[in-house]
């Protein structure tokens, strides 16, 4: 499941709802971005994270599906937040869970690449030092090409 | 057709989207629409200056700026993506 | 910090204790291993968790110690759960918190890894089929084998 | 010295733990305790049979079977770990 929304979401509450009456699952992984107070050095106050309505939705889901195609996942949710952010906050939260560990996690870092790198939403820092938008990072665009072979074995 | 500008396409060129003729993109690319809008003002010369971080959806898909614009509904410009 | 008790875990209050107040934390990694009913192709009703107290402490200690040496971790924090469990119950939880990603994924699978390999803890699990102690895995080894070198750059 | 049984250990010897005369360690490693051990009876036999997956702790501190008892104080026979 993908959601993309303004509010606050409950990490483990959205954990204990997605493995609930589930004896399948040995494994989950659930990965947390939280908004950070310093970045490359500067002060952030606030970040703003637009994104594109629609096509946000529909590459989060694609990207879900892609992940479920390469791995033997039980279950998975994508949240990614909108909206002004302060240092603290909870960004985006990835749950990938399977019979086994190396499936969900293989499966959570994959996400987190590919949202990075491939879905349309965009941060923008507020500061002492003004408002900047956040350019897109080298390391991220590596990450997300490690996975267009198949995946690991 | 509509144009969508995101993140600082917005904030360079001074709104969020317009509406284009759609006789103004027939037979055109991406790219042959940009230089277009280029000629129209300073705003939209510094929003495509650095036409490396250009990137583009067609109703909703991304998409060379090679690619003819056709009878999409939707364009849109936008730097690279930085969520997560 | 390190935990081995009876009782059951909340991962989501566990991951709010450890980021609570910190704005230099970029990505928080929980896993949890789940019980799952089914086992090799045997159904599971109870699993009981045995460890050598003193020894699995120390163990666990001293494997948490070595991941924050090998990664930038801003927290991190073991829970093992002892006694018998039933199919869907917690098992474990392994949360790890660094500025970037890439630390909080990479030191919570050798957390994972090495716990299974290197800490005094043995499956004991009852079904229809009977009684038997589960057998260590190769595949678990192997994982465990892939940090003995230096971490990934 | 005291010596604790783990898992299968525990079971087929039948008893989580016992205590042994230190002077039945001088000079000892715990390969050699266990030959002696073993003389005692089938379920020591039985639980030391395969010598590949039997791993020991000195004073909770895994080490090698050759390894000399010397003056620990604790002794730990246990199959392979697979907690987690």
């Amino acid at each position: 499941m993908i959601l993309v929304q303004q509010s606050d979401f409950d990490p483990g509450h959205e954990l204990d709802k997605l493995v609930k009456d589930r004896t399948d699952i040995g494994a989950s992984v659930s990965f947390v971005g939280h908004m950070r107070a310093r970045n490359n050095g500067r002060a952030v106050e606030t970040m703003t994270l637009e994104h594109y309505p629609g096509m946000a939705e529909k590459a989060l889901a694609r990207i879900e599906a892609e992940a479920r195609d390469r791995w033997p996942l039980d279950a998975s949710l994508i949240i990614h937040r909108v909206g002004p952010l302060k240092p603290g906050d909870r960004i985006v939260l990835v749950i990938t869970a399977s019979a086994h560990r190396q499936a969900a996690f293989e499966a959570a870092e994959f996400l987190m690449d590919w949202l990075k790198t491939k879905a349309p939403f965009w941060k923008k820092e507020e500061g002492p030092d003004g408002t900047n938008w956040v350019a897109a990072k080298d390391t991220d665009e590596n990450a997300a090409q490690r996975w267009t072979a198949s995946p690991k074995s | 057709m509509k144009i969508l500008y995101f993140a600082w396409f917005r904030d360079r060129i001074g709104k969020p989207e317009e509406t284009i003729n759609a006789a103004d993109c027939e037979n055109k690319t991406i790219a042959d629409l940009i230089r277009l809008l280029v000629e129209r003002g300073e705003e939209y010369a510094t929003a495509f200056e650095d036409i490396s971080v250009v990137h583009a959806a067609l109703d909703m898909e991304e998409v060379p700026l090679t690619t003819p614009i056709g009878k999409a509904r939707e364009l849109a410009f936008y730097p690279p993506f930085t969520g997560g």
